[in-house]
């Protein structure tokens, strides 16, 4: 299946993109697809411990079930305000 | 319940008439504001990025949360994002409440979520470099991107 | 320190502007309005009458003792008087501080105490009477007006 | 000596004045103010338990003295906000 990664500030800057899709193996879950980010953008790593996940613009868990054409986003620690 | 997060500048006069209620004896407004400084640093401007849909979202998740939280009559909650120079106003919310206290517990309780929960993010920038600011008020919780 | 007592109406804006400062990262503003209903009694307006030069005086001491228990960078303290019709606004205050705790908790203490100590008094004015409210939040203190 | 007195709200109402001159033997105090400007409206005496006091827009005491020349004001309890 295919899904949708969007990446944020640090990680964005980072990996050098914003957006890309991604193909992943069914069943799929947040940290499958946290994986595989991380195989294509092994830059990030150092990042991988702060982050937080949204799929579909609700926040998840890793354990949480990735689901076809969803929108999964990387969220490092906010800092709005 | 006004929501928004835009580029332009944002307006309390239309925040304040947008929650204005004839059962309201109070209304707190509050501006979070571009400082010259942060940690003991010199600040030269601010730049935020947001995920415009999913912040709307959790923004009008908690606007909804302190209504019933609070009583509030009405809430508003809007966040600027791009490059803001000192002075300029990144945050701007409004409550509108029956009486005093519950509009100065509330709207604090609503702007400490929204630093919480809402995803958007500020890169300082000072004459010599710049960085992504990460996690609650920039306190010990930044990730690897401070160099 | 922008302190005035005065039967115009009150601008945020003005009173926003009057304490921006590059230090301040967090301004409040509270603005009493006048609301439908008092004790549970339909209001129809509020006529305000002040002893203006001392209400002024009263203002500022206690601006200026917020500032110094609270850091503020600024302070403005406005109250309007004469005949105030349903959401209009009869006390604005605007307080600038560097982070946004002090501002909520010290614009919440200023707003108790110019309630107290200023020499304002409101008469509300119902379909069928009027009567001045005298005390704090006219509970259980008003005088023999109340009739 | 001769002291100016202000009423406000509901006593200036009852006493039908907001500003008056009044004529005191000296000493005296806020009190001694207080009682002679009762002989002059008597109708404000349900209010007076309740009044608070200042001389020249400074809250004083009813044992505090009252020169001449200087303004007293009859504070009902405030409510404004």
């Amino acid at each position: 299946m295919e899904i949708t990664v969007l990446l944020f500030a640090s990680v964005a800057e980072r990996a050098g993109t914003r957006r890309f899709t991604l193909s992943l193996d069914e069943p799929a879950t947040v940290g499958s697809a946290r994986d595989a980010i991380l195989a294509q953008y092994p830059s990030i790593a150092p990042f991988v411990p702060n982050l937080m996940y949204a799929l579909d613009e609700e926040y998840v868990r890793e354990h949480d079930a990735v689901t076809p054409h969803s929108t999964l986003a990387l969220i490092p620690p906010v800092s709005g305000g | 319940m006004l929501i928004r997060v835009t580029q332009e500048i944002l307006d309390p006069a239309e925040a304040i008439a947008s929650v204005a209620s004839p059962r309201a004896g109070a209304i707190n407004v509050f501006l979070g504001v571009v400082r010259d400084n942060n940690l003991g640093r010199s600040v030269n401007f601010l730049d935020y990025e947001a995920y415009p849909s999913m912040a709307e979202k959790v923004m009008r998740e908690i606007a909804e949360e302190s209504v019933s939280r609070f009583g509030f009559e009405d809430v508003a909650v809007l966040h600027r994002t791009g490059r803001l120079e000192i002075g300029e106003t990144s945050l701007l919310i409004a409550v509108s409440s029956g009486h005093r206290a519950a509009s100065f517990d509330g709207g604090h309780w609503l702007v400490n979520e929204i630093k919480k929960r809402v995803p958007v993010w500020k890169k300082e920038v000072w004459a010599d470099g710049e960085s992504w600011v990460e996690g609650p008020e920039a306190l010990g919780m930044r990730g690897p991107s401070q160099s």
